[in-house]
């Protein structure tokens, strides 16, 4: 084994060119230090591409709204998982957030007098849930389309140097154990590449390919946990996956709750509305968690939709065809595409899918990673955006409040580097046994020559946590499923083969990197929830029915170790908005919002 | 002079026939393969490989075959894919004669043996994946960024919904290049020339009420390449995988040239 | 845009490509007349055509049919070498080739028809 | 956008472009238009020497009235024919192009049919007519 690295130093290595990613390396572009965004996709084909229904702040352009009111709605959403304070600072900037968007160019749907155009959204409420808000900031259906692409324009006016198509395979570290640097493999020429920062950014997003049916893109693939995984951080919360409602049956494709928000309802086999019966208030508009079990209840009732009775009815035939033109005309297309329908005439089969996860990297609401239990940090080290949780969805996600997350966490990150690392200055050199590390298990999998094929064990563990870990689980089913997904890890990764060895865009042997991330997040997911015995938010527990607040108001951290054994602790959550954390951060003090049932 | 006939050693030959796989219902694609050459050896010519898959097993589309392929066939056909719902641009190719996403392009509308090559005359990193610096070169080029001196206040820009809907059917562009490697005259030069989907992401701007760049932008466009060498030949827009139209904004960029040049 | 932008005078290769609409419009009208009245030309006797060119009117239609078509013609073989011919010194050396024999050609002509226009 | 200097760009091959692109109407009408604009110049060349020629002399007008006469010189005149329709009508359809009418697909399509339909009639109502 030997490779020729080729050095890069930088102030700061950011993982990846999505939303938060492409956000932090704007502002510290911006900042004037050395930045090198390093990502395996070109940076607008990132997954926040996909986002489609909006990015959610209190603007008030459609009538009143506040910030506290989108901070209660999201505690709520969260069931109350959420760090307070984090929800705070991220409604709070929310307005500013979503103005900095539209002056950095997004092309926003606008409203007669010219301002961002709102639509509702699930679970958006007025006056702590008494109203319906309109608070989700639209461009079109194609709103993370539309903000990835100002993103990366900006970027590409400050001239930050891109390294794009470059796979990072694994975190280095110096002999303290700080975060320095990470190693990356440029598919275009098949090179190494040692990038050395004072700080790495994980901006690598989610893990959606976990399962086997999900509205995720093939290259979410979570990377940057995964590396953090190996390197001993542990992963908060990984046991909350969101499964969005409506994804298109059979493909999973996703059709965005604006669909919803726009008019848009479910029915089951006898035509009839059944959300009205599980959320009597907020209906179809009730949070995704919720949605999705209503009509998973409803196809076990034996009312689901379709040849096998197994989905729901996605109706926008009654909305006017002009609002469809306007405001969802990528759910026109992808109807059409892939459900074969036309959504002015027929309704679209749809059914929950794994959409988002909650869950991921610890860290504070700068971006700056907690390694353990009493929030120690992990220096060196920082995450932004789906890949990190701060956490302000907790069990269940908003919808809209995913690109929000982005921006306002991005640019934070951002901030905060640029505060702390103050000039640019040369970066630390990572351990030999790090870069030992990374390189043998970089030559190791290249060769690696079992006698199981990557897509195959790949498959395997999509089927287990589809069939172990989906909308509801039980205790039973889920320790099957630990069992199962163990082995895979184990046994199945040891035995896997890469058949090609060649280094120019072998994605043969990228695709199996990625299954080795992919698998550290699956076990991260379905041994948490066991663990969890309760039900909150995404994390719906048949045998505990019942949110617990008093054995399980608190995060769940799970470490992996060199075996693929789970160890576990919990960190309180933060219940205390106003606290030292965003001190001097909030215009105005937040009002906690108390414990209470969830209902909508 | 512009080579209208490949290079020799681009010229594929024919390739490997894979196992068939048996079924009710079979689609025989012809594949375009290169892998660079290894340490030391002499680079191959590119050759067309067969696959037969049974439509039963795999999805709809054309890149569910291909990933069909990639899993249970040869692990080392490449390709790019992402999204797999036609927004990320990820796996534009050559299908059948025209450029399309492999993710929205069913396989039941494709009619006989289906031919996936890679986008048109670029050079071939590997198997189906093009090398696309030039073309964000290009994209870079155009400084496609909100340009405007006027201090943006606290609060958005006002665009009136009139203004917002010049920008429908320019932004939706998701840099597939589907378009440009469609286009003859990017073929020949594809180094001066801009190509439709770098020239719809400069009319994308033009056409902003926000943006006050406009005249600059269009300067830049006159001379003999960056924009003249659009002759309207209509295969970008006939081969737009999101329906948009390149053609269109080029025209308008062109008459919006004209007239800045003559009032000036 | 205003239909007077392409007769208005412009700057940069904009010039190019608007003389080339000025002459194609120009043309369009020319060329019909053209057509319709050389239909039985070609075929005619030499008497019949001086009989023809001898006609003020006919004359001066003619001839700026002549000389715009002529025109349309160098531009047009212009853009086609600057799409073809990467080699700007190569490109400019048959450009030159082409415009000195459209001239040639169009002298000819000329004559000519100064020739049959005297009888 | 970095890659390090050692890319073995050289040895990548070109994809294939002319020879696997599928001809459309779209292409095919524009590839046409560029033909009969050259074939064109050839024919206004030819008129030159016509023009020339006639006014020669009664000996050199023969001699052309020979060539027009000949079956492969009525071919020839035909073709021109046709290339001149084509060259205006499409011609015509360029100018409203840059009018910026008539763009969208469905109607790129239906013009480029009539503007066919077109050339085909007239070059047949000259030649059958007269």
């Amino acid at each position: 084994m030997s490779y020729e690295i080729i050095d890069h130093e930088s102030d700061v290595v950011i993982v990846g060119a999505g939303g938060a990613g492409l956000r932090a390396t704007l502002e510290l572009s911006v900042a004037g230090l050395r930045v090198a965004c390093v990502s395996k996709l070109f940076p607008t084909r990132s997954h926040t591409v996909a986002a489609q229904g909006g990015i959610s702040a209190a603007l008030a352009n459609m009538g009143a709204d506040d910030w506290r009111w989108h901070m209660y709605d999201t505690v709520k959403g969260s069931d109350w998982l959420g760090d307070q304070d984090a929800i705070a600072y991220m409604t709070h900037e929310a307005p500013r957030a979503v103005i900095e968007l539209e002056h950095y160019g997004v092309p926003f749907s606008r409203t007669e007098e010219g301002k961002i155009y709102q639509r509702p959204f699930g679970g958006m409420t007025t006056e702590f849930g008494k109203g319906t808000a309109q608070r989700t900031c639209a461009a079109a259906d194609r709103t993370g389309h539309a903000i990835l692409h100002a993103l990366y324009q900006q970027c590409l006016a400050h001239g930050t140097e891109f390294f794009v198509e470059y796979f990072a395979t694994d975190l280095l570290c110096d002999e303290s154990g700080a975060v320095v640097g990470v190693l990356a493999w440029n598919l275009d020429d098949g090179t190494l590449h040692r990038f050395r920062g004072r700080r790495v950014i994980l901006a690598t997003g989610g893990y959606g390919r976990i399962y086997f049916s999900c509205t995720s893109a093939h290259s979410c693939t979570g990377d940057g946990a995964g590396m953090a995984q190996r390197l001993g951080v542990p992963l908060q919360d990984m046991e909350f996956v969101q499964f969005h409602p409506t994804g298109i049956y059979g493909v999973g494709c996703l059709i965005t709750e604006g669909a919803r928000g726009e008019g848009g309802y479910l029915t089951n086999s006898e035509g009839k509305r059944f959300m009205p019966d599980y959320a009597p208030n907020a209906k179809d508009l009730a949070s995704r968690d919720v949605v999705s079990r209503s009509i998973t209840l409803e196809v076990r009732a034996g009312r689901g939709t379709g040849k096998n009775k197994d989905c729901a009815d996605l109706h926008m035939e009654h909305l006017d065809a002009s609002v469809i033109h306007e405001r969802l005309p990528g759910i026109e297309e992808t109807a059409r595409i892939f459900a074969g329908v036309d959504i002015t005439k027929e309704p679209i089969p749809i059914i929950p899918t794994c959409h988002y996860n909650m869950g991921g990297i610890p860290t504070n609401i700068h971006g700056e990673v907690l390694d353990d239990e009493q929030g120690a940090l992990r220096e060196g080290l920082m995450s932004v955006g789906e890949a990190a949780c701060v956490s302000v969805h907790g069990a269940n996600r908003l919808g809209s409040n995913s690109l929000l997350d982005l921006v306002v966490f991005g640019r934070a990150a951002g901030k905060r580097c640029a505060a702390v690392l103050g000039k640019p200055a040369s970066a630390p050199n990572p351990s030999k046994a790090s870069e030992e590390f990374a390189l043998s298990r970089f030559d190791e999998t290249r060769h690696a020559s079992g006698g199981v094929s990557t897509s195959e064990l790949r498959l395997q563990m999509q089927k287990s946590m589809q069939d172990h870990a989906a909308v509801f689980r039980t205790g039973e089913v889920l320790e099957e499923g630990v069992k199962q997904v163990t082995q895979l890890a184990q046994d199945g990764l040891k035995d896997v083969s890469v058949a090609d060895k060649s280094l120019i865009w072998n994605s043969d042997l990228m695709e199996t990197f990625e299954l080795q991330n992919l698998m550290g997040q699956a076990l991260a997911t379905i041994t948490s929830a066991h663990w969890r015995t309760e039900s909150r938010g995404a994390h719906s527990r048949e045998d505990y029915p019942d949110r617990d607040d008093e054995n399980w108001l608190a995060h769940t951290l799970v470490w992996l170790d060199g075996k693929w054994e789970s160890r576990f602790a919990k960190r309180p959550v933060a219940l205390e908005p106003n606290s030292s954390a965003v001190e001097g951060l909030l215009s105005e003090p937040a009002e906690q919002i108390p414990l209470k049932a969830r209902t909508y | 002079m512009a080579e209208f006939r490949l290079p020799p050693m681009s010229r594929p030959e024919k390739g490997k026939e894979w196992a068939a796989e048996s079924g009710s219902n079979t689609r025989t694609l012809t594949v375009y393969r290169w892998s660079p050459p290894e340490d030391g050896a002499t680079a191959a010519r590119p050759r067309l490989d067969k696959f037969t898959v049974d439509l039963s097993k795999i999805g709809t589309m054309v890149l569910d075959a291909l990933i069909h392929i990639k899993n249970t066939m040869d692990p080392s056909l490449t390709f790019r894919r992402s999204c797999r719902e036609g927004v990320c641009g990820s796996c534009a190719m050559n299908i059948n004669g025209t450029n399309k996403l492999a993710c929205t392009q069913a396989l039941s509308e494709l009619k006989g043996e289906i031919r996936v090559l890679p986008l048109p005359h670029m050079r071939v990193v590997k198997d189906l994946v093009p090398d696309l610096q030039n073309a964000y070169k290009q994209y870079n080029e155009v400084r496609p960024w909100l340009r405007s001196e006027k201090p943006a206040g606290e609060r958005e820009r006002l665009q009136s919904p009139e203004e917002r809907e010049k920008l429908d059917g320019l932004w939706e562009c998701i840099l597939c290049f589907s378009c440009s490697t469609s286009c003859p005259s990017y073929w020949w030069n594809d180094d001066k020339y801009l190509g439709p989907a770098t020239l719809l992401q400069t009319a994308r701007w033009v056409e902003d009420s926000r943006d006050d760049d406009t005249e600059a932008r269009l300067a830049a466009l006159d001379d003999d390449f960056k924009l003249y060498r659009c002759h309207t030949i209509m295969n970008c827009t006939r081969t737009c995988p999101k329906g948009l139209n390149p053609a269109k904004a080029i025209a308008g960029l062109k008459s919006r040239l004209a007239e800045q040049n003559r009032r000036s | 845009m205003k239909p007077l932008a392409l007769f208005a005078l412009h700057r940069g290769t904009t010039r190019h490509w608007a003389a080339q609409r000025v002459t194609a419009v120009l043309l369009t009208p020319l060329g019909v007349w053209f057509v319709a009245a050389s239909i039985n030309l070609f075929r005619s006797s030499r008497e019949e055509v001086v009989r023809w060119a001898d006609n003020p009117l006919s004359l001066v239609l003619f001839s700026t049919f002549f000389l715009v078509a002529y025109w349309h013609a160098a531009l047009g073989a212009t853009e086609i070498l600057t799409d073809y011919i990467h080699n700007p010194a190569r490109r400019s050396v048959v450009k030159n080739v082409i415009y000195f024999v459209l001239g040639l050609s169009l002298g000819f002509g000329l004559v000519g028809l100064f020739l049959l226009a005297r009888g | 956008m970095t890659s390090s200097d050692n890319t073995p760009q050289a040895d990548r091959p070109l994809s294939p472009h002319l020879s696997a692109y599928r001809w459309q109407l779209t292409s095919l009408l524009s590839i046409a238009h560029r033909l009969s604009g050259v074939a064109l110049i050839i024919g206004l060349v030819a008129l030159s020497f016509w023009l020339f020629f006639l006014g020669q002399n009664a000996q050199a007008s023969a001699l052309v009235k020979i060539i027009f006469f000949s079956w492969f010189g009525k071919l020839v005149q035909i073709g021109f024919t046709a290339a001149f329709f084509y060259h205006l009508l499409n011609g015509v359809r360029h100018l409203l192009w840059d009018f910026n009418l008539g763009l969208e697909l469905p109607q790129v399509y239906r013009s480029g049919y009539i503007v066919i339909v077109l050339t085909l009639l007239l070059t047949l109502a000259v030649w059958v007519g007269t």
